[in-house]
């Protein structure tokens, strides 16, 4: 018996998640893989079509559950191109806000977890600790910890809190020294090293073939960012650098995401240095009925409105914490969307998994797959 | 079979310097820090919504030692204020998970009971859009979230168990979505009015009155009407949107639109 | 270059791109391109190499109820501006050409939309289901597919 | 009758306890004097001594590791069962005495039961051979050491047996990778052993810490120690080396398929091969239960502070184990192998050079030498 099958998943460690990783190992080499999905398909896009407008942002939070925020994001966006509606202008930076401090958390989230999956004990609390300050924030003003519900078509819910920018300032200032304890941990450990430099190379070229977004398309060199190249939101009015690394490994995959995270902090200042001088509306003046937060009955009336309200398609893509996220938002004249579709960047990452998993042994699958920074609630949707 | 597999990832990597000794002081300095002051929240003691964490935002070694007033927009666990709930089913509309229903409390009259939001928290995914939705305020969010239950009925708060936790006195969300000004109101179409009341009967907050219409001129050769026909008149500053007229109206003659 | 609609069509025209039917501004892309089906493969070697759309964002089908479409979202690094192509398929037995042959990564998006929607891709590598159990014979997102029904599913369980 | 030894006081307590019974059944006072009857229950005591004695310092050890792993981690470990947690690992033993242990259907049955219960015993088993304090074991076994190592190296053994025998696929990896890489660490351990033997004259554990009163070994045999140290943890499979049990990609390997107190034997047998190897580079190289010279020499004389002094030692020692697992991931086998053969051996080979080269020249080395005592 040189060869076998081995499922790692549903229930695995290396998971981070519910699916299969089969994988046929000769020895402890990967000699081939097949990733079976589906373990946690909620039918978020069907569930979409009987939904209002808005309703859809409650399963938003959930489609990926450490970057609820950029997801709410892509949707809203992606609702109001499709129903004709311009948010307000600090709606817009809010929005910004909260996608970066959500991109924050999501990138310790994930650094808790890649290091975890190595061995590596205590940054796991550390990354936990630190993320649960952003999370006191995103509780401060939206009122939910992991789940926000927060950003509704035509803007926001509500405005910032007093004194949220200080105690924003505040948590930021905690975090940028942590993140260069975070490296010491890692990049200045010689067995970090010695386990990640040169495992799961995939090149740019085979990245831009396979579909594979995000920091693993950075880490190669190449410089696609959703938020430089085609800016949505106000990103086109702060100051940050694409972080990218040229190793095309899992090493590079850190250093990436490490680098963004400090982009991050950029951004939350300057966002921040504008929200506290701009006052302003939050939610757009005039939506429809059916964007209101009382859902009436429409009585008769609502399917005449129905059939005047202009029908339109949205489009919107944003630069997700795992990478390029898309929204396809088909807009038939009703209270709900006639189909939604997401493209989850995990989706076409996880899709290339064979092409830079195979040839290493089965002790690399997990910083390989750590390093992919794997959410199936927005693979499987 | 044997695969034609070739071996990746076996180089050496290039300037990696420090042996052990970074991580290893990185670690002795943490375990120094938290042998003072580990950022521990001992839950069941100590709360992030105690009196002592609201003074002031703070944060020290990783550890909050104050989150601000804030906490109060958490969305936790419903409270109710059955005595000014006016029965008008918005929450019920407005939840996506279809977790509310609208069950009978004693205190109405045996012809329209009042009837209250009963939640199954079992299904609610804490979205806040029944508190938005909320005309009165009476259905708000308070900053509760232990909830575990042995048994899954009593996942099922009734309108009298979330008017205990509104007794409580318990923190509540002070976000309130402002009503936008130029919202649509309920319009009549004339026409179709068959004057049957059961609008006026069923509104929650009493805005509908029926007034007498004299019956236009009859044309020339017809009978004078012997009865008295009443149409609706909606007080639109008291009104709250529910719809209730819409959905009882038997000639669907009340529609949303603005007035000219 | 222009990237709008009147660039995106010169270009098609002058790469001699086969079965474009209309191409029309869309808010947030280049253009928004219809193409008639059966050109599929061979539009899709001219839109990779001579417009430079390179990357496969994801591909997605809608059900009309009369008819099928399938639409793919393309992205240009050197444009830096995304590509709507879409294509009507007819209602009975919607099918079209993969594109994983030009963009491997449109290998598990077509899966999908093949077992959400129902579009059949021909000469997939490899068309399993991918979110669904294995002989999972509905579309979930057919419109006539409807929330709250009683099913029968017929879940075979794959042993290894 | 002076209790001076650990056998003293087994056998007091033996003979005691037949006094007792004999005086309330004095028929049997014929049967109970018996010479081999009193040796054979002073050995049973003396064995439950040594195991009451070994468990909870074993508990201990897990507490300790525990509230240490937790500081690391910016937490504070197990606090609310008995004071500062300390019966926490108590009520988690109980649980997992409580479980059902179950069997897979397609496991075999004989290895599957043997193996943890043969790892725990060989585990315990160290704890007769090491001498832990100058009253603690009644003479002298001439190749102590030797036989510490030797039921030290039974573990992969049985390590494989059961995972072998659990008929999983990860256990099955784990067992291998266990089997795999014992030669790696177990040839550099011996080694560096070598240097201590070369520099102390002995194979005795009792003499070798009695030579240490002088000076102690870390400073000459620096380089011996840090490979011992490194060979024990991949011997007790703690986190840089603990690849047979990796648990993000093996689900923790060999001991997938246990439950219950089953695994409760992997894990107390884990921690007791833990103070094993904790205590054993304490003899060996930080001068066992002697102190320095400049703590008074009462000290040393007094009842039980031999021990205290060895434990402390280990304590501390075992904290570096654990500060270490704090702060390291793990590594991949390939890189234990390489570490084993291209970094220890060479080390443990400089060692001995050193170790002889020290002895040659019959200098007391001042590198990081304790004064000495004058003997």
């Amino acid at each position: 018996m040189s060869e076998m099958w081995v499922n790692m998943g549903p229930q695995h460690p290396m998971t981070h998640g519910l699916w299969n990783l089969r994988v046929r190992i000769d020895g402890e080499m990967i000699v081939e893989v097949d990733p079976e999905m589906g373990y946690l398909h909620r039918g978020i896009e069907k569930i979409s079509e009987d939904r209002h407008y808005n309703e859809v942002i409650t399963l938003m939070d959930r489609t990926c559950y450490v970057a609820g925020m950029a997801w709410e994001h892509l949707y809203v966006m992606g609702a109001e191109k499709a129903l004709g509606i311009v948010p307000p202008e600090r709606a817009e930076w809010i929005r910004m806000l909260s996608e970066e401090f959500q991109r924050l958390a999501s990138h310790i989230m994930w650094y808790a977890a890649f290091v975890q999956d190595l061995g590596l004990m205590s940054p796991f609390l550390y990354g936990m600790r630190d993320r649960d300050l952003i999370l006191d924030l995103f509780q401060s003003y939206t009122g939910g910890r992991l789940t926000y519900e927060y950003m509704r078509v035509g803007g926001v819910r509500n405005d910032l809190p007093e004194g949220f920018p200080a105690q924003a300032r505040q948590v930021l200032d905690w975090l940028e020294p942590r993140l260069v304890e975070y490296d010491r941990l890692c990049m200045g450990s010689e067995i970090f090293r010695r386990r990640c430099d040169g495992l799961g190379v995939l090149k740019a070229n085979d990245c831009v073939r396979l579909g594979v977004t995000g920091p693993m398309l950075r880490s190669a060199g190449s410089k696609r960012d959703i938020r430089k190249d085609r800016p949505y939101s106000r990103y086109s009015q702060v100051e940050f650098d694409v972080a990218t690394a040229d190793s095309s490994d899992v090493t590079g995959r850190y250093l990436v995401r490490m680098e963004e995270m400090r982009q991050s902090i950029r951004i939350l200042r300057q966002a921040l240095d504008w929200l506290e001088h701009h006052p302003g509306p939050v939610l757009a003046d005039r939506l429809p009925r059916w964007l209101g937060a009382p859902y009436a009955p429409m009585g008769r009336e609502g399917y005449l409105l129905k059939r005047n309200y202009p029908k339109g398609v949205g489009l919107s893509a944003i630069e997700e914490p795992h990478g390029e996220a898309c929204a396809y938002v088909v807009n038939e004249g009703g209270e709900h969307p006639y189909r939604v579709k997401f493209r989850s960047p995990v989706f076409a990452n996880l899709s290339a998994c064979s092409h830079y998993l195979v040839g290493y042994h089965i002790a690399d699958i997990p910083p390989i797959m750590g390093s992919v920074d794997v959410c199936v609630g927005e693979v499987d949707r | 079979m044997v695969a034609e597999v070739e071996q990746k990832g076996r180089s050496k990597p290039e300037n990696a310097d420090g042996l052990i000794l970074k991580p290893l002081y990185t670690a002795a300095r943490q375990f120094a820090k938290s042998l003072i002051r580990p950022s521990t929240i001992i839950y069941p003691f100590e709360r992030l919504e105690d009196p002592k964490f609201r003074e002031e935002v703070a944060i020290e070694s990783g550890r909050p030692i104050g989150v601000g007033q804030v906490w109060d927009n958490y969305r936790g666990v419903h409270a109710l204020n059955v005595n000014t709930c006016i029965s008008c089913n918005l929450c019920a509309f407005s939840c996506p998970d279809l977790c509310i229903d609208m069950v009978t409390v004693p205190g109405g009259d045996p012809k329209h009971p009042k009837k209250c939001p009963q939640i199954d928290y079992g299904k609610c995914s804490y979205c806040g859009f029944c508190s938005d939705a909320c005309p009165e305020g009476c259905l708000s969010m308070t900053t509760r979230y232990e909830l575990s239950t042995p048994k899954r009925a009593e996942m099922v708060y009734s309108p009298q168990k979330m008017f205990e936790i509104y007794q409580r006195k318990l923190p509540m969300n002070p976000i309130r979505l402002e009503r936008p000004a130029n919202e649509d109101s309920i319009l009549l179409d004339v026409p179709l009015c068959i004057g049957c009341n059961a609008c006026a009967r069923d509104c929650p907050t009493e805005c509908i009155t029926m007034i007498d219409i004299p019956k236009a001129n009859p044309k020339p050769g017809e009978k004078p009407a012997k009865r008295i026909w009443k149409e609706p008149v909606i007080n639109d500053s008291d009104c709250v949107r529910c719809g209730t007229c819409i959905s009882v109206c038997p000639k669907e003659c009340l529609f949303w639109g603005t007035h000219t | 270059m222009e990237w709008n609609a009147e660039g995106v069509r010169a270009q098609l025209a002058a790469a001699g791109a086969p079965g474009i039917l209309s191409v029309d501004p869309f808010d947030g892309a280049a253009a928004r391109v219809r193409f008639s089906p059966e050109s599929a493969s061979a539009l899709f070697p001219v839109l990779r190499d001579a417009l430079g759309f390179t990357h496969l964002s994801t591909v997605g089908g809608i059900d009309w109820v009369e008819r099928y479409e399938v639409f793919y979202l393309l992205w240009s690094d050197a444009a830096k501006r995304y590509l709507l192509l879409s294509a009507d398929l007819d209602a009975k037995t919607p099918h079209i050409e993969t594109a994983s042959t030009v963009w491997p990564s449109a290998n598990w998006h077509e899966r999908e939309a093949w077992e959400l929607v129902g579009i059949g891709f021909d000469h997939h590598p490899d068309l399993r289901h991918l979110l669904m159990p294995d002989g999972y014979s509905f579309h979930p997102l057919q419109r006539s597919f409807k929330l709250h029904e009683p099913e029968d599913l017929e879940v075979k369980v794959r042993h290894v | 009758m002076a209790l001076t030894t650990l056998w003293d006081v087994a056998y007091f307590l033996a003979s005691g306890l037949l006094y007792v019974v004999s005086r309330i059944i004095p028929p049997l006072s014929g049967v109970l004097s018996n010479g081999d009857l009193v040796w054979g229950l002073s050995a049973l005591v003396f064995g439950a001594i040594l195991l009451a004695a070994s468990m909870i310092n074993t508990i201990m050890l897990i507490w300790f590791e525990r509230k240490m792993l937790g500081r690391f981690m910016d937490r504070r470990g197990a606090m609310h069962v008995g004071y500062a947690g300390l019966l926490q690992n108590f009520a988690d033993g109980l649980k997992l005495f409580r479980k059902n242990t179950f069997k897979p259907r397609d496991a075999d049955g004989l290895g599957f039961y043997a193996g943890p219960t043969a790892y725990m015993v060989t585990s315990l088993l160290m704890f007769g051979v090491l001498p832990v304090s100058t009253g603690w074991s009644d003479g002298s076994l001439p190749l102590s050491m030797l036989l510490a190592l030797v039921i030290f190296s039974f573990a992969p053994l049985f390590i494989f047996i059961s995972a072998w025998s659990s008929n999983n696929k990860y256990s099955l990896i784990g067992g291998m990778r266990s089997a795999a890489q014992m030669i790696a660490y177990e040839v550099p351990i011996l080694l560096a052993v070598v240097a201590v033997v070369v520099i102390s004259g002995s194979f005795d554990l009792n003499t070798i810490v009695s030579e240490q009163r002088n000076y102690w070994y870390w400073g000459p045999l620096f380089l011996a120690m840090i490979v011992f140290a490194t060979g024990m943890l991949a011997e007790m499979e703690r986190i840089p080396f603990d690849l047979p049990e990796a648990e993000a990609e093996l689900v923790e390997g060999w001991n997938t398929e246990y439950g219950g107190m089953l695994f409760a034997y992997f894990m107390l047998a884990d921690y007791v091969r833990a103070l094993a190897g904790s205590i054993l580079v304490v003899l060996l190289f930080l001068g066992g239960w002697t102190l320095p010279a400049y703590f008074p020499a009462a000290l040393t004389s007094l009842p039980l502070a031999g021990i205290v002094v060895l434990m402390v030692k280990t304590y501390l020692v075992f904290g570096v184990f654990v500060w270490i697992r704090a702060a390291l991931p793990r590594v991949r086998t390939d890189q234990l192998l390489r570490i084993g053969w291209m970094r220890m051996i060479p080390l443990s080979l400089a060692s001995i050079v050193f170790a002889v080269f020290f002895v040659l020249v019959k200098c007391i080395p001042v590198l990081g030498c304790v004064p000495s005592m004058g003997g």
